[in-house]
């Protein structure tokens, strides 16, 4: 069954409640929703990361993209996700640009008939969106900006669905 | 000898690079265009604007780089032609 | 770190927004919900089900529950979820009564540091609310009403965790 | 003869019996006072209740029950005590 897809990368805030009605089906029993925010931190200096120990802390994430491969990467994951569950609709929406403390980064809907499908193709796109997509973020303290790193969190979590993709080649 | 190899074919084969991110800042560009000599493959891009500029050499030492051919994610391996559009960049970090 | 718990069982509606707002946390990168609605449904007759046979289609879902162990045995599963998941805010709230066509039936939401523990935690305890809590579905067709069976892919879900459970201890 | 058991007991041991969605709707009750005549596991009841009446009789027969004893699931070996309060029920449709 063909599900609707909705993709916008933009620099403007979105509403939740407006995309989790836009995603509702009558045939679908599953809605799951993912929401990135942008969570305080702290720089990182002699000691392990996110511990308050300069005293400096998070002002904004500064989001920075690839115009073009962006939308279309999101677009691609997207169709991935409805070749390999059962879905009715998908949004996601992805903001650039300079991001205050607590302020939405990205949303990620699924709607479908069953929950498990909704469950895992939100999952996984949200891996894919971490590691296939050309967006950058950087961490304005106060004093300072960073770069912020990739993680190998991100990388593995990754792995967890490309494995599974070979073994239904295999299989 | 790389001007003569460039002149030898019809029109001169060139591309537009794009840096992003930590990579931009860092080679203080976001596009160049670029002649090649020859045909190259990615990695022989990335050797050559090493070896055109320090900043850019530098830039490059020690740092993860993903490449995007024409808006797709590709390996170094993977051979650019006249009209490509290389994006060069650090592992992403949205989402 | 402690979580805060919102349990609630309850014929009223919800409002989602509402719902995510009050889950956000300065600490929290992650949120994911999971809504349950009532989906069209086709009364079972000779064919498979969900097949449009019979011409007659759900019109409303009951809710039976147990007062007083339904809230106990939700606040259970939220007090699991905690022990075993990074997390800072859960909310669970489920629906009894007649639901219509389109209600929500079913939320779960979560707030975590990071998305794999939001994730995993939201999954778990909706196998477990699937599997554990004292709630049944009765489905009204315009002619007949037929209650709704336990699948056993829910008990297969639930599985997951327990395995994961027992690899835990046993490590 | 389990009259006199009962009566050899002190208070008389009682619990109380729930029960919910179809199996509610198959008995007739959602809750009913019964007397124990000895300590009884969950399956122990079940036979008892079944020997009381044919309703319930037919009802539990060939029906997954699940059972909750002061609102814990619990598994049919479980033994139940006087003052109790025994829900019977069938699989959960929640969620």
């Amino acid at each position: 069954m063909p599900a609707t897809i909705n993709c916008r990368v933009q620099p403007e805030d979105f509403a939740l409640d407006h995309e989790y009605q836009a995603l509702q089906r009558q045939d679908c029993g599953a809605v799951v929703l993912f929401c990135g925010l942008v969570r305080e931190q702290f720089q990182p200096q002699d000691g392990p990361q996110d511990m308050p120990q300069s005293g400096d802390t998070l002002q904004a994430l500064e989001l920075e993209h690839y115009p073009g491969m962006t939308e279309q990467s999101i677009r691609a994951i997207a169709g991935q996700a409805v070749k390999r569950f059962d879905l009715r609709a998908i949004t996601v929406i992805h903001r650039i640009g300079l991001l205050p403390l607590g302020a939405q980064i990205v949303l990620v809907g699924v709607a479908a008939p069953h929950r498990s499908d909704a469950f895992a193709a939100c999952d996984m796109m949200m891996d894919y969106l971490k590691n296939q997509v050309p967006l950058w973020k950087k961490v304005h303290f106060s004093t300072s900006t960073a770069w912020a790193d990739a993680k190998a969190s991100d990388k593995q979590a990754l792995n967890r669905w490309q494995t599974a993709e070979q073994n239904t080649a295999e299989n | 000898m790389p001007d003569i190899t460039a002149a030898a074919i019809d029109t001169t084969p060139q591309i537009k690079v794009l840096f992003f991110a930590a990579l931009r800042e860092a080679i203080g560009h976001s596009e160049l265009q670029l002649t090649l000599p020859a045909p190259l493959q990615i990695s022989g891009v990335l050797a050559l604007l090493s070896a055109q500029s320090s900043k850019v050499h530098q830039a490059l030492a020690g740092r993860e780089v993903l490449a995007a051919l024409n808006q797709q994610l590709v390996g170094c391996d993977t051979w650019v032609h006249s009209g490509d559009e290389l994006a060069l960049f650090p592992p992403v970090t949205g989402g």
